[in-house]
């Protein structure tokens, strides 16, 4: 039942980001066909705009587009003239998914680690290094981060490729550049709650039952003390597995991230909304999947009231 | 007889903002193997504590170990490396947690927490240990136990969450038992049922049982012998029989005075210690229980009383034990009168 | 009527006699980003446009110096009155899938450009051609459209007027033919290198969508034999830096626009080339807002800073001043057009502050009124802003301030003139001044200036008649003359583009304009 | 001791547990609390002691069943006087780490009631505090320290004076003195004592200790397996106990004397029923040494047997 | 035994009425002050607050210690390592390094601060009610899921959208930058505060305060709250840095300060190329700046986290 409702107000919530989004597209100014190189004859642009249904009064426009969205077609991209914006999410999802994938995984495991170990040596060195490390992470951001990464790794010392796609050589760095962040947010959001856990009781229990610190952390302090890092991750994982725009500019990756971007710079209505639509199903899929968890992660959770 | 654990002049201090609380001072007593040692006192007496010291679980960013050993075996823990200290706590000392609702780790099923020590001490397969686990919470007399393992800690009620504490600490059966309030939260047939589990595991296996208690009754028909605590102290110990019919210490008076007499039709106001315990941060430099003491003395309030040893088993930190003591006599006779 | 003639660039590499041809003849290109239509009806773009030359040829293509040469069409006969024109197809054309390219082809691909439905952008190219434009504003038929396969290799194509530049213009994408049994009914045949089929020097054999494009020779191309190339790939990376280091990683071959802060230290070495881009860099002035309603101030503005400074020392690529409109490129019958007109105003800070107090006196202003320099978002067009607030400041004491906007909507605040200064970059899509000067038209939609002039539109009215060559050169100069005087835009400088291709590339053809065509190129041994 | 303050009508708390069983905390109870008075409530540990207690005062909501407090119902009630209601029943929990906040002060907590209802500020609000803290045998000092510094008998009267801070009429004190040590349960139940008399304080008093429950209440119910199984005076429950369950309570006390001849202890057979599924008929014949067949066949009647003392058991017809 | 023998009037007993019960008084301090006082003993926490004084300092007096003004240009001394005239070198348009960096700086911190606090203000607030609020009733239900679908559509709708149009309807500056980062600034607090409230309200001193009359915004603020402290902090000590480069990223695309102002995120951003051309000044500096303030809060924040938790005070 509640799974039922949760289900009715995420389509609600994707169609409210919907709506929002195409009022506010056509709200900004600028034309899908309107380029520096040429300024068309309105006759041209006219054509165009008839192709794309744009000559249509808006409210138009959105039935249309809303009626094709129930159809699960997307409409076809005005900037890539050729593809549709399904190809567009079909061909370039996977290799987006793929590293924001990594690149969670390997922010997860190093993050997670960097903050325990800092928790339980709290106030000493290692901790002071685990935070410097988080500091880096955070205070450089990708853009940043990813040429510096691409320098030394590929053109001084020639581990990896610069840049493109293809091997899996070609998704260490930008995995490295992606994790960074979220490896710094992580490792610091544990170690603070890490260090608030290792003060409860049930932490004296469980070191008297003769578990080895490894053992306490593992078995009894991950679990109480992860829920902000699952938090912070839902939101994070919506996002990372659908690219990130500096990324795949930065490192040539055919994904769906920079699609995101340019097509609000290209005006590509279509694919706007496309990517908007497809990244608010992920996102509110993900958050639901979050909110679930919650409840397996602490038992004492409830998120509504005929529950308990 | 064995002497299984010897603590030795044991000094805890807390650093906290406000200063150092003076939390166990100069503490020493001993167990024996398959004998139960009660520690009553004072709540707040640092019982807790002091067994805690013994299973290295202070916390040890604000406390301070002064001074003192804990010889377990011949072995002193407290310089006992981490690793080795491991291999004791939970298989060879276990302890009862006083406090069962934090103790238990809100998010793990109880099975586990039972099945956990198992499995890292006796090497046991995961389906072995939750036969065994699924044993224990039978044992200590929680219904439904195969449904219970797989619940969590705050869908128990108090009681059960204290009888899981007992469950996870005998589950090894352990050569050394310290259990800190172990039945507080047990209706009295459960609390009955618990206690003769410890004592049968007790007579098994020769295991040594330290029971913090502030049942008296419980003492009198568990332990064998008996610390009293006060404010850090060891104020008096002895066998039950020597503390419970001769008890050489005020503070110890008072204890049985307030026990209210449930075979008594009249109902009587109770008799409680005039007074509160001293501040641990600053404790008076004389005997900590001069202040409430009505038999006070001048000395008392000047110097620490020094242990007077009055039989053997029996010794109590009280002036009023003094030759010198002027009264000494009536106001022991007067002690003791209160019993019997 | 003079025919336009792209010029051969100038830093063009001789042939490297030294050493062989490699075994492998392959490269990798930079092509910066993703195609957006590799489809001759369809692309209006440098990236598209550069793959379509490579895979396609039109009845007319280019010879190593650039200059429009026959290509498909073996032979051409131009009527009189110089309207019609009737091309014999070469014996011999095929598409890349082996059958036969026919006359019919052209025919359905220009239709099929000019085809409303299509939605092509650049159909008014073709609408020299009779009938054209009407029938892509949809008054009239495909019928009616001036063009016919008479037979399989002969087309008939009518024009409205006689056109001096009709065969480099045949030499533009849109003019390539499709294969009509392939296109017709599939939009999309071109989104996938599966379906494509073309007739060019090369022919696609992959496209991973933003990722790379390969194109390999084609062996049913007529010329094959010049081909040297077995395979080009064209990546798609965006990012400067990015392209930069793996170009010195020798991941790529060649690439192009390089980042700023490199040139300093690629400047001297010999992969290195600057080649001339026909464009301008300029300052709109919105001759509608204050203070730039005033002749006085817009030349004020123009003389005081120093371009010289800025090309050398910000711009940093090779960009020549611009004291005109018209780029340097453009041959006339006297030489270069720019050579030719001369420089229409001089850099003079003294000159530039009287100026700038008559004209406040004359508008009665005390005080300047505030200026911004809008620039639409992106990190050079910041940093010459910022080098020309600063001249504005300490040449004539001028404070002015800087706006940037987003490009589409830097497009749509420029055209309803909702600035006082503007940037602006103008790149002829043909090297002819026409092009150029064109922009500032009274009607042309994109003088955003508020500037109309009469004398100027009706000189280069003339000039669009003016049969005879010389006379047209004049009318022109004297129209870019009217230009400069009214001073609408301040110019900056003209374009450049800097290349890095690798030394053992040899025969790349560079015209003005374009990206290197590859079609007699080769790769040598090191 | 006429007035009824507190009227518990067929009160029933489901907990569901996992396959959509329920465990029956409280199964069908009903009872009337006195002004005045203080009940005892003792019983097996997980007969749903506690549960009752957070259900009576509005802690919890009942899967059925009404609570009437002076005569009105909680849901019924606008804003204002649900306030002043919870105002005026307060629980001391039996849990005395898990209800302090660890991140603040003592003197803060032991305030906190008196800022929720503006019942005093500035100095007078202080002394209030450290006169509780007095109260409970606590110094007045220790209103700078955070809970984690107590021991756990001195944080449960913490708790006592927090809920006495802000001077209800009626406390369910869910196991207030367990953790502490005899001499001051003295002082505690003391205090609760003279609160009753000088504020016609009503109590219901949940407590393992007989000894402490008989000292202090007046009427004593004995719960078992979420079911109310004996009602009486607390002489007379001690007297003559009738419920086969009252009387193995009874001899378990442990008693306070090392010589005392051991006394024949009734031990109860077998294992405590489950909660989930309850066994039929009577819930502790399973256990009951006077067990007859038609303990499993009828729920005995909730009865009146003696005067005031009520019992559910087919031994009195 | 050995009994040290003591005066013998020493024991004579002592008259109850005269009985002092005990004097001794640990000084009481006020909440305040205790907190102010665990802070500062906290030396983690006083390097941080020191180092924070030091930017500071420097943001509003450093540019004049220099003869050179942050938008003066010298065109023929461009890309000049540092050195005794400019003490940060300067950058591609010849500008002095060190002015700018700290002018830079006024515009970062100020930025910074305020997303902090709008992190603080909004994202706190609806996550702290949300996550009190679930669970509570049917009201209660509805609060909590209109609050995260709110959330939910303000990370759905393209982020970069809401600027332009921002950009069309607002003039470019600091006030449009910091609308811009409320907008959606303050969400992922939210979702975090929320998880936490969730966590936390289950305690049974929650209950308790409930019933003690405590106001529900006392008990979010009092309680809850302060409970998640630790996570709230690290929380903001990303949004520092993370607004700094939104900043950055918002003055690019035209709504934020425009050049020649700089802020350290823009000045980072406009040198990335130094990496292919080694003039690591002009990356380093800002760079540099950013990663010391982070480092500032980082410590600062660790120290009061510390400071806050009364279990572990040493
Ligand atoms: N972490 C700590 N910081 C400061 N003081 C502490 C800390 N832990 C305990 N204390 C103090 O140490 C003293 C002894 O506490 P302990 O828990 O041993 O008492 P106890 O004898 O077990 O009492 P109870 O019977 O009430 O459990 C108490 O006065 C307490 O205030
Ligand atoms: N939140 C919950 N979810 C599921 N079951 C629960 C929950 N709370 C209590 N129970 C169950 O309800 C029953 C009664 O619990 P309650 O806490 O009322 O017992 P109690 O009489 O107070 O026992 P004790 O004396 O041990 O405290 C127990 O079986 C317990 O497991
Ligand atoms: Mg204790
Ligand atoms: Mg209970």
């Amino acid at each position: 039942m509640y799974i039922l409702k949760r289900f009715f107000t995420m389509i609600l919530t994707i169609w409210v980001i919907a709506t929002l989004t195409f009022v506010m597209m056509k709200f900004i100014p600028g034309d899908p066909f309107a380029s520096d190189a040429d300024v068309l004859p309105e006759e041209v642009l006219n054509n165009m705009r008839a192709k794309y249904n744009l000559d249509k009064p808006i409210a138009v426009q959105y039935v249309l587009y809303i009626k094709d969205l129930v159809s699960l077609d997307l409409g076809p991209s005005i900037q890539s003239r050729t593809r549709s914006v399904n190809d567009i999410i079909l061909s370039g999802f996977p290799p987006s998914a793929l590293l924001g994938a990594q690149a969670l995984v390997l922010a997860l495991v190093f993050g997670l680690l960097l903050g325990i170990i800092a928790a339980l040596y709290h106030n000493r060195f290692i901790d002071y290094l685990a935070m410097i490390i988080a500091i880096i992470g955070i205070s450089i951001p990708s853009f940043i981060l990813a040429p510096l990464l691409i320098k030394f790794f590929s053109v001084e010392w020639g581990l990896f490729p610069v840049a493109t796609w293809g091997t899996w050589k070609h998704t260490v760095l930008p995995s490295l550049a992606l994790a960074s962040m979220p490896l710094a947010v992580v490792a610091r959001f544990m170690r603070s709650s890490m260090i608030e856990v290792m003060n409860a009781n049930y932490i004296k229990t469980a070191d008297a039952k003769g578990l080895s610190t490894a053992g306490i952390v593992i078995k009894h302090g991950i679990r109480n003390a992860i829920l902000p890092v699952v938090s912070f991750i839902g939101p994070l994982f919506a996002s990372l597995i659908t690219g990130t725009f500096v990324i795949e500019k930065i490192f040539a990756i055919p994904g769906i991230g920079r699609y995101f971007v340019d097509s609000i710079f290209n005006r590509d209505y279509p694919v706007i909304m496309g990517t908007t639509i497809f990244f608010s199903v992920i996102l509110v899929v993900t958050l639901f999947l979050i909110d679930i968890s919650y409840r397996l992660i602490d038992p004492r959770i409830s998120l509504t009231s005929k529950e308990g | 007889m064995e002497q299984l654990l010897e603590v030795k002049n044991l000094e805890v201090n807390f650093r906290t903002y406000g200063g150092e609380v003076k939390a166990v001072r100069d503490v020493s007593f001993h167990i024996n193997k398959s004998e139960i040692l009660a520690i009553v006192g004072e709540s707040g007496s640092g019982k807790s504590v002091t067994v805690q010291t013994i299973m290295g679980l202070l916390p040890m960013s604000v406390a301070d170990i002064k001074n003192g050993t804990i010889h377990y075996k011949g072995q002193n823990l407290l310089e006992l490396k981490k690793r080795e200290l491991r291999k004791l706590k939970g298989s060879k000392i276990s302890m009862i947690f006083q406090d069962p609702m934090t103790s238990l780790n809100p998010t793990m099923k109880i099975g586990s927490q039972i099945a956990e020590g198992l499995i890292i001490h006796q090497k046991i397969s995961k389906r072995d240990a939750k036969e065994q686990a699924i044993n224990m919470i039978k044992l200590v007399g929680i219904p439904n136990p195969e449904q219970r393992y797989d619940q969590y800690p705050h869908e128990f009620s108090g009681g059960m969450r204290q009888r899981v504490m007992i469950a996870i600490a005998l589950a090894c059966r352990p050569e050394l038992l310290i259990a800190d309030e172990p039945t507080t939260a047990l209706d009295v047939t459960i609390q009955a049922q618990v206690l003769k589990l410890m004592i049968e595991l007790k007579e098994k296996t020769d295991t040594a049982i330290i029971l913090i208690t502030h049942d008296l009754g419980v003492v009198a028909e568990t332990a064998e012998r008996v610390a009293v605590m006060y404010a850090g102290v060891i104020v008096e110990t002895g066998t039950v029989h020597e503390i419970f019919e001769n008890p050489k210490h005020p503070y110890t008076w008072g204890l049985m005075e307030s026990i209210p007499d449930f075979m008594s039709t009249t109902k009587e106001r109770l008799i409680p210690i005039e007074g509160s315990p001293p501040d641990l941060f600053a404790p008076p430099k004389g005997c900590p229980f001069a202040p409430r003491c009505k038999y006070a003395m001048d000395i008392c309030v000047d110097q620490m009383p020094l242990d007077y040893e009055i039989s053997s088993s029996h010794s109590a930190k009280c002036w009023l034990n003094d030759e010198q003591s002027p009264n000494a006599d009536e106001v022991l006779a007067l002690g003791r009168s209160l019993y019997e | 009527n003079g025919k336009d003639k792209d010029s051969s660039d100038k830093g063009k590499e001789d042939g490297n006699s030294s050493s062989g041809k490699a075994e492998k003849q392959e490269i990798v290109m930079n092509a910066g980003s993703e195609p957006p239509a590799i489809d001759p009806a369809l692309a209006t773009d440098t990236t598209s446009g550069w793959v379509l030359d490579h895979i396609f040829e039109g009845l007319y293509t280019r010879d190593k110096n650039g200059s429009a040469v026959p290509g498909l069409a073996e032979k051409t006969e131009i009527s009189e009155d110089g309207k019609k024109y009737i091309f014999t197809i070469r014996d011999g054309a095929k598409w890349s899938d082996g059958s036969p390219l026919t006359a019919n082809d052209f025919e359905f691909a220009w239709k099929h450009v000019l085809n409303p439905d299509t939605g092509s952008s650049f159909a008014f190219y073709l609408y020299y051609l009779v009938g054209a434009e009407e029938y892509n504003k949809g008054n009239a038929k495909a019928e009616d459209v001036g063009v016919k396969a008479l037979d399989e290799k002969t087309l008939e194509v009518t024009l409205n007027e006689p056109l001096g530049y009709f065969e480099t213009l045949l030499t533009m994408w849109t003019f390539y033919p499709v294969k009509e049994e392939l296109v017709a009914g599939n939009e999309n045949w071109s989104a996938e290198a599966k379906t494509y089929v073309s007739n060019g020097p090369f022919k696609m054999t992959a496209w991973e969508h933003d990722s790379e494009v390969v194109i390999e020779k084609n062996n049913e191309y007529y010329d094959k034999d010049s081909v040297n190339l077995d395979k080009i790939t064209f990546k798609m990376v965006g990012e400067a830096t990015t392209y930069y280091q793996m170009y010195k990683t020798g991941e790529l071959d060649f690439i192009k626009s390089l980042p700023t802060d490199v040139i300093e230290s690629e400047k001297d070495k010999d992969d290195f080339e600057i080649v001339p881009y026909y464009g301008t860099y300029m300052y709109m002035f919105n001759v509608e807002k204050e203070p730039f309603t005033n002749e006085k101030v817009r030349k004020a503005f123009g003389m005081s800073i120093d371009r010289e400074v800025l090309t050398e020392n910000v711009t940093l690529a090779g960009e020549t001043p611009a004291y005109g409109m018209v780029p340097v490129g453009a041959d006339s019958p006297e030489g270069d057009f720019r050579a030719v007109g001369g420089d229409y105003f001089e850099e003079n800070l003294d000159k530039a502050k009287k100026l700038l107090a008559e004209g406040m006196a004359e508008e009665g202003w005390t005080t300047l009124p505030e200026v911004t320099l809008l620039y639409n978002t992106d990190e050079n067009h910041k940093k010459i802003a910022e080098a020309v607030q600063e001249m504005f400041k300490k040449n004539i004491g001028v404070d002015i301030k800087l706006a940037n906007q987003e490009w589409k909507t830097y497009l749509e605040t420029t055209k309803a003139h909702n600035f006082q200064m503007a940037r602006m970059g103008w790149i002829g899509l043909f090297v002819d001044p026409v092009v150029n000067l064109d922009y500032y038209l009274g009607d042309s939609p994109n003088n955003r200036t508020g500037w109309v002039n009469e004398d100027f539109d009706r000189l280069m009215a003339e000039s669009k008649v003016e049969q005879d060559t010389a006379k047209r050169y004049e009318l022109l100069h004297q129209a870019e003359e009217v230009l400069m005087t009214d001073f609408p835009m301040m110019p900056i400088y003209f374009y450049t583009n800097t290349y890095l291709m690798n030394k053992n590339i040899k025969d790349a053809a560079k015209f003005v304009n374009r990206f290197p065509f590859m079609k007699w190129a080769e790769v040598t041994e090191k | 001791m006429s007035e009824v303050l507190v009227e518990i009508k067929n009160l029933k708390r489901y907990f569901p547990v996992a396959d959509k069983k329920t465990v029956k905390a409280v199964d069908d109870i009903s009872l009337i609390i006195h002004k005045g008075e203080t009940l005892g409530l003792v019983g097996e540990s997980g007969s749903g002691k506690s549960s009752l207690g957070k259900l009576v005062v509005g802690l919890d909501t009942p899967t059925s069943g009404s609570i009437l407090f002076e005569g009105k119902e909680f849901t019924g009630l606008n804003k204002k006087d649900q306030r002043e209601m919870n105002r005026e029943m307060q629980i001391i929990f039996q849990d005395p780490h898990a209800s302090l906040n660890p991140r603040m002060r003592i003197g803060e907590i032991i305030a906190e009631g008196i800022d929720g209802y503006n019942l005093a500020k500035g100095k007078k609000r202080l002394e209030i505090v450290y006169s509780l803290l007095e109260k409970v045998g606590l110094r007045p000092e220790h209103a700078q320290r955070y809970p984690h510094e107590f021991s756990g008998g001195q944080r449960q009267r913490i708790g006592i004076a927090r809920a006495l801070a802000v001077q209800p009429k009626f406390i369910v004190a869910d196991e207030p003195i367990s953790a502490l040590d005899v001499s001051i349960q003295a002082q505690v139940i003391n205090l609760l004592e003279d609160l009753k008399e000088k504020e016609q304080l009503t109590y219901l008093f949940i407590a393992h200790d007989l000894g402490m429950v008989k000292h202090i209440s007046d009427r004593i119910g004995v719960m078992y397996l979420g079911k109310m199984m004996e009602l009486a005076s607390s002489d007379d429950l001690f007297k003559s106990p009738l419920h086969p369950y009252t009387q193995a309570l009874m001899s378990a006390i442990p008693i306070a004397d090392p010589s005392s001849i051991k006394r024949e202890r009734i031990v109860l057979k077998g294992d405590p029923p489950s909660p989930v599924n309850p066994p039929s008929g009577c819930r502790f014949r399973t256990r009951c040494a006077k067990a007859m067949d038609i303990c499993a066949a009828i729920e005995p009647q909730w009865k009146e047997v003696e005067d005031n003392h009520w019992t559910a058991c087919h031994l009195y017809p | 035994m050995v009994i040290k023998r003591a005066d013998n009037s020493l024991f004579t007993p002592i008259d109850p009425s005269k009985k002092v019960i005990d004097d001794i008084q640990r000084p009481s301090l006020s909440v305040w002050k205790d907190t102010l006082l665990s802070i500062m003993r906290n030396k983690l926490a006083l390097l941080g607050f020191f180092l924070l004084a030091i930017i500071v300092f420097l943001a509003l007096f450093g540019p004049s210690m220099v003869p050179f003004s942050p938008s003066e240009q010298n065109l023929t001394k461009t890309n000049l390592p540092p050195s005794v005239e400019h003490w940060f070198g300067t950058d591609n348009l010849g500008r002095d390094m060190w002015t700018r960096s700290w002018y830079g700086a006024r515009v970062s911190l100020i930025i910074g601060i305020v997303a902090a606090l709008i992190d603080l203000i909004l994202g706190v607030i609806v996550g702290g009610v949300s996550g009190y609020m679930a669970g509570r009733g049917k009201k209660g239900d509805r609060i909590d899921g209109l609050l995260m679908r709110i959330v939910e559509v303000l990370y759905g709708i393209p982020y970069l959208l809401i600027v332009i149009l921002l950009m069309v309807i607002m003039e470019p500056g600091i006030t449009a930058i910091i609308i811009a980062l409320s907008v959606t600034g303050w969400v992922g607090m939210a979702r975090i505060i929320r998880g936490q409230i969730l966590q936390l309200k289950s305690q049974e001193y929650v209950q308790a305060a409930e019933k003690l009359g405590t106001s529900h915004t006392k008990i979010i603020s009092r309680h809850l709250l302060p409970n998640t402290m630790g996570i709230i902090i690290v929380n903001l000590t990303f949004t520092i840095p993370t607004a700094i480069f939104a900043e950055s990223f918002l003055s690019f695309l035209g709504l934020g300060v425009q050049a020649p102002f700089a802020s350290w995120g823009t000045m980072a951003n406009d040198a990335l190329g130094v990496i292919l051309s080694g003039q690591w000044w002009r990356l380093f500096f800002p760079g540099f700046l950013i990663s010391l303030t982070m480092f500032a809060f980082n410590v600062f924040g660790d120290g009061i986290q510390d400071a806050l938790d009364p279990r572990d005070r040493k």
